[in-house]
C-alpha cells in the first residue's frame, strides 16, 4: 500500500538507485544527449529524499508536494521541470490521503502523464519518458489491483527498453536525427527506474533490474 | 579527466565567483547562481542563461549596452525557475523584463515556468526562442532548430534597443527580427569532457570531424572525414547559404565562433576563406567577430553565424556596449 | 594532428590573411608577414612581434592605442630581420620606433638586427626586452627570463604613453618601467603540436602537469602531480610573490592568461583562488583581465601576470585603446 | 678542394640531408625547445639552394653572400642569424676566390665561430652550436692538410654527441636547467651535418652518420 511511510521509503530507495546509476544515465545521455541526465537525477533526488527526512510529511499528497519542490529548485534541464511535474500531479491527486489506494493511485498516474504531456507537448513514440508513462498508465486503467501493480513495472522495463530502436522527435536527442536510433532514452530508463522503487516500496518483493547490462 | 577545477560540485560556484572578482560591474544576488549588473537600469531588462560551460556567455554579457541578467545552471544543464525567477526580480525596473531563451526544451520548460511565476507577481514579462542553428533543419523534427552562437547578436542588438529606453513590445519585436536574421552551424574537431562526468561526449577518429554540432557537447548532425579548413568552411556555409535566404548585395555581421579549444590563428584561417565565399556571393561583410563568444568547455571546433543587417540592426550592433566579453 | 588548417606551409599567410579580412583597421605590408595600422599615427610608433601560434598576439594589439605593428614569423619561430626592418620602416613617422621584444635568444637576434639595419637608415630605433616569467631565475642562467604573458601589459600602457605623444626615450622608460613591475608564471596541463612538426611537444601523464611553461610548447621547468586548481595558483602565486616584491597596500592590475585549450571557466575558477591570495596579502586589485592574450596554439592551462601599478601606469593601463584584441 | 663548384654541391647535398633529417631535429628541438629547428634548417637551406642554382655565384665568397642572405631572410629563430652570420663571415673571409686553400679555410671556419660568439654571446659547454665549431676550429688549427679535412667530420660528430649530457645554458633550452641534461643539442647536430657535407663536398669519402640512431 501506498503510504506517507512507503513513499519516504520509496524516496529514499530511488535516491540511492539514481547514484548508483548515474554514470550509466550519463552515458546514456552521453550517446543522444549531452551526458548529465545521471547527474540531474542524483543531484534531484538526493535534494528531495533530504527534503522530505528533513521535514517528514503528514499525508502523502503533501510529501509529494515536498519532493516537487525539491526538484523544481534543483535539477534544471528538460528532466528537472518536468518530474517535478509529476510530483506536483501527484501532490494533487493524492492531497490528504495517509493511504492511496488502487483507483487514486491509477488517477495519480493518468495526472501525471497529463502533466508531462501538457508540458512537454511529446507524443508517444518520440522516445522520451512519455513512451513510459503512456503504457504504465494504459496498463493502470486494466488492472486496478494493487497487488498486481508488479504489472506496471514489467510494462515499464519493456516500454523502456524498446525506445532503443526509435528515432528521437523530442528533447535534445531529436537534433540526432536518425543517429538517435540505437540507443535507449535515458529519461525513459529513470521511470523505469522509478516505478520499480515506487512499486517495491508500496507492494514490496520488485525485482531490481541490471539496467547497465540492460540498457547500454 | 584533466581539468582545472576544485571540486566536481564546486565548478559553477568557482567559476561565478571568479567571475565576479574579475569584473566589478557584475554582481551575484547572494544564495543564487545569478549575474547582474552591479548598477540597476531604468528601463526594460533583458535575461539570458542556460548551462554553464559556455563561458564567457553568458556572465559575460551582462552589462551596458547588452543583458541585464544571466542565470547559469549546472554544466550544460538548464537552470531551475527559482533561479531565474531570481533574476527577473533583480533586474525588473517595472519596465519588463524580456527573456532570450536558446531553443532546448530544457532552456524552455524551466525559463518558462519561471516567466509564469514572474507573471503571476504582476512582472511583465516577455521572451523570445532563438533557433539560429540551420544543422538541424526545424520542419523535420517538432522541436525545430537549435539555439547556439547566434544568440549573442540577440543579446547585443536587443541590449542596445532596451538600452535606447526602448518599450518592451519594440525590444521583443527587435531580438525577433534579429532571430529570424540569423543562421549560424557548427562542427568539432574534439569532443569534449562534462567534469560531472569525466568521460568525453564522444569518440571521434583521428581523420574524423563531427558536423552540424551543438553547444552542449553533443554529437552533430552526422560525421565526416577531416580535410581542409576550407572545404569545412565550405560545407558549413552551403548549408547556412541554403537557409538564411541571403540575397547578392546584402549587409552581412559575421560572428566566427570557437569552441573553446580551437587556437585563435585557426579560427582566423577558417575566416579567410569564409570572407571568401561571402564576397563571391556579393555581400557585403558590415563586421566580423572572431573569437570565443559561446563555447563548449574545451570542445575543439566551432561555428559560422551569420546575420542579415538592416539599417536598425546595424545600428544597434554598432552601439556601445560595456561587457566583460563585448565592448563596442 | 587534428587542426583545422589549409596546408602546414600556409598556416600563418592564411592566418593573417584571415585576421585583415575580419578587422579593416588592420594592413598587411603586401609580401610581408606584418601588419600595421591602416591609418599611420604621428608619433613614436610601437612594434612588436614574435612566432606565430600566439593569437591574439601580436597582431590583436595593433590599433589605437596600443601598437603600430606587429611581425609574426613562422609557428614558434622569431621573424626575420627582413620583414621587422620592412615593419619599422612602415610605421616610422619619424618620431621613432620602439621595439618591443621578449627574451628569447631568436627574438633577441632578428629584432636587433632589424634595429641595427634601421638605423643605418637613419631612423631612431629604440628596443626593450620583457623578461616577466619567474618560472625561469634569471640569475642561475645567464639568458635571463624569458617574456611571456605580462608582455601584453606593456603594448597597452607604452602604446598609451606613445598615442599621448610622448618622446621616444620617455616611452621607452615608461615601457622599462612596466617591465620592471610585471612578473608571470604559467603551467600546463597538456602540451600543443606545432603545425610543420606534427608531434605534440610533449608527453603528460593523465595526473601530471608542467610548471613553469613558456609560450612555444617547451616543457617547463618541472612536472608536477596534477591537483586542485587553487592548489596551483598557490605554487604560480608563491613564485612570483617571491620575485615580485609587493609589499601590503601595492595597487596591482592581473592578467589571467588561457594558453589556447583552456575554457574560460577555468580560468575564472584560478582567478577566485588568486583574489583570494591577493586580498590576503592586502594587494589592491585595480583591474583582473581574464582571457586568451598570448596563447601556446592549443596548449591547455594558463599563466597568471602580476603588474604592480603606480599612478602614471595606472593611468595608462586605463587609457582608451582600441584593437582587435583589446578594448577599453 | 672548396671551389665555386664544390660550394655550391655543399648547400645541395647539405639542404637535402635537412630535409630528410627535419623530423629528427624537430624532435631533438621538441625535448628541449620549441620543435622547430628541423623545420627552420630545412625552409632555410631549401631557400639557400634554390637562391643559389638560380643566380650561381662566380666566386666562392660570393656563394656564400648568397646563401647567408637567404638564410637571414627566411630562417628566423635564433638559428637563422646564427648560420646566416657563419656564411656572411665565410663571405668576407673567401670573397673572391674560386678555389679556398686549407689556410683560408681555416681562417674561414676562425671567423664563422668568432662570428656566431659575438652574435650569440654562448661560451663553449652551454649546450649550442658553439661546442661543435669551437672543437672543429680548433683541430683545423692543428691540422692543416686539405686531405685530412675528414678529422673535422669526426670532432664535430664527436662534439655533437658529448652535447648530450651538458645543461642548457644559452637559448631557449637553458630554460630546462637540469632537464635540458640528456637530449643532444639539435644546433649542434645541425652543425654537424653541415661539416659532413661541407667536407664531403670539398674531398669526398665522408660517412654520413645514422643520425636519428645515433642522436635521438
Ligand atoms: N518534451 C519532452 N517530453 C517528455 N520528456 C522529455 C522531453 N524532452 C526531454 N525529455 C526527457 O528528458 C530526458 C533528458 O533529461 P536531461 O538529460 O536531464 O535534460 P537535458 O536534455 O536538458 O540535458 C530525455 O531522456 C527524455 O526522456
Ligand atoms: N646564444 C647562442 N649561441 C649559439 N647557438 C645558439 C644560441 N642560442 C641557441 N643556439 C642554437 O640554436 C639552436 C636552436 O635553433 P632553433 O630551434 O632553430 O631556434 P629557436 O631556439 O629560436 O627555436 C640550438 O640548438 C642551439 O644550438
Ligand atoms: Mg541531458
Ligand atoms: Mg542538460
Ligand atoms: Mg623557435
Ligand atoms: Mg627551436
Amino acid at each position: 500500500m501506498l503510504t506517507t511511510e512507503t513513499f519516504a521509503t520509496f524516496i529514499a530507495n530511488y535516491a540511492r538507485r539514481l547514484a548508483d546509476l548515474q554514470e550509466t544515465l550519463n552515458t546514456l545521455d552521453n550517446n543522444i544527449g549531452d551526458g548529465d541526465h545521471g547527474t540531474n537525477m542524483a543531484r534531484g533526488f538526493k535534494a528531495a529524499a533530504e527534503q522530505l527526512a528533513a521535514k517528514p510529511a503528514t499525508d502523502v499528497g503533501g510529501a509529494c508536494n515536498t519532493v516537487g519542490m525539491a526538484l523544481l529548485g534543483s535539477v534544471g534541464g528538460a528532466s528537472g521541470p518536468l518530474y517535478a511535474t509529476v510530483f506536483m500531479r501527484f501532490a494533487t491527486a493524492w492531497k490528504g490521503m495517509t493511504s492511496v489506494d488502487a483507483t487514486n493511485f491509477a488517477a495519480g498516474i493518468a495526472a501525471a502523464l497529463e502533466g508531462l504531456q501538457t508540458r512537454g507537448k511529446a507524443d508517444v513514440g518520440d522516445k522520451t519518458m512519455i513512451d513510459v508513462w503512456h503504457p504504465v498508465n494504459q496498463t493502470l486503467q486494466n488492472v486496478r489491483e494493487t497487488t498486481t501493480l508488479q504489472a506496471i513495472v514489467e510494462t515499464a522495463d519493456t516500454a523502456a527498453l524498446a525506445t532503443k530502436q526509435r528515432i528521437a522527435k523530442k528533447g535534445r536527442a531529436a537534433y540526432l536525427g536518425e543517429r538517435s536510433a540505437g540507443h535507449c532514452d535515458p529519461g525513459s530508463i529513470s521511470s523505469a527506474v522509478l516505478f520499480e522503487e515506487l512499486v517495491d516500496a508500496t507492494i514490496g518483493g520488485v525485482e531490481r533490474k541490471p539496467w547497465p547490462k540492460l540498457a547500454l | 579527466m584533466k581539468k582545472l577545477l576544485n571540486q566536481v560540485e564546486t565548478y559553477v560556484d568557482d567559476l561565478l565567483e571568479g567571475m565576479v572578482a574579475a569584473h566589478s560591474a557584475l554582481r551575484r544576488i547572494p544564495g543564487t547562481q545569478v549575474l547582474v549588473r552591479a548598477a540597476k537600469g531604468n528601463k526594460v531588462a533583458l535575461v539570458s542563461g542556460g548551462g554553464s560551460g559556455h563561458e564567457p556567455a553568458h556572465g559575460g554579457y551582462v552589462g551596458s549596452g547588452m543583458l541585464d541578467g544571466a542565470v547559469a545552471g549546472e554544466v550544460f544543464t538548464a537552470p531551475t525557475p527559482d533561479q531565474i525567477l531570481a533574476a527577473i526580480q533583480a533586474v525588473d525596473s517595472g519596465a519588463g523584463v524580456l527573456l532570450v531563451i536558446k531553443n532546448y526544451t530544457g532552456d524552455i520548460l524551466n525559463f518558462e515556468m519561471a516567466a509564469e511565476l514572474a507573471s503571476a507577481e504582476g512582472i511583465q514579462v516577455e521572451q523570445v526562442v532563438v533557433d539560429d542553428d540551420v544543422a538541424v533543419d526545424g520542419s523535420t523534427y517538432t522541436v525545430g532548430r537549435r539555439g547556439i552562437a547566434g544568440t549573442v547578436f540577440v543579446h547585443k542588438i536587443a541590449g542596445a534597443a532596451a538600452e535606447a529606453g526602448q518599450p518592451l513590445a519594440v525590444v521583443k519585436a527587435i531580438a525577433e527580427r534579429v532571430i529570424a536574421n540569423v543562421h549560424s552551424m557548427g562542427m568539432a574537431l574534439c569532443p569534449c569532457t562534462v567534469p560531472a562526468s569525466g568521460q568525453p561526449s564522444f569518440q571521434l577518429a583521428d581523420d574524423e570531424i563531427e558536423i552540424g554540432i551543438g553547444i552542449h557537447g553533443e554529437p552533430g548532425t552526422h560525421r565526416e572525414p577531416l580535410r581542409a579548413a576550407s572545404e569545412i568552411v565550405d560545407t558549413l556555409f552551403e548549408h547556412i547559404w541554403a537557409s538564411a535566404g541571403l540575397a547578392s548585395g546584402d549587409k552581412v555581421a559575421v560572428l566566427l565562433n570557437g569552441l573553446g579549444a580551437t587556437p585563435q590563428s585557426e579560427l582566423y584561417i577558417a575566416n579567410r576563406r569564409l570572407r571568401a565565399l561571402l564576397t563571391a556571393r556579393n555581400l557585403d561583410v558590415h563586421k566580423t567577430f572572431v573569437g570565443e563568444f559561446m563555447t563548449s568547455l574545451e570542445m575543439a571546433g566551432f561555428s559560422i553565424s551569420i546575420l542579415k543587417l538592416d539599417e536598425e540592426l546595424k545600428r544597434l550592433l554598432d552601439a556601445p556596449a560595456n561587457t566583460p566579453a563585448w565592448k563596442s
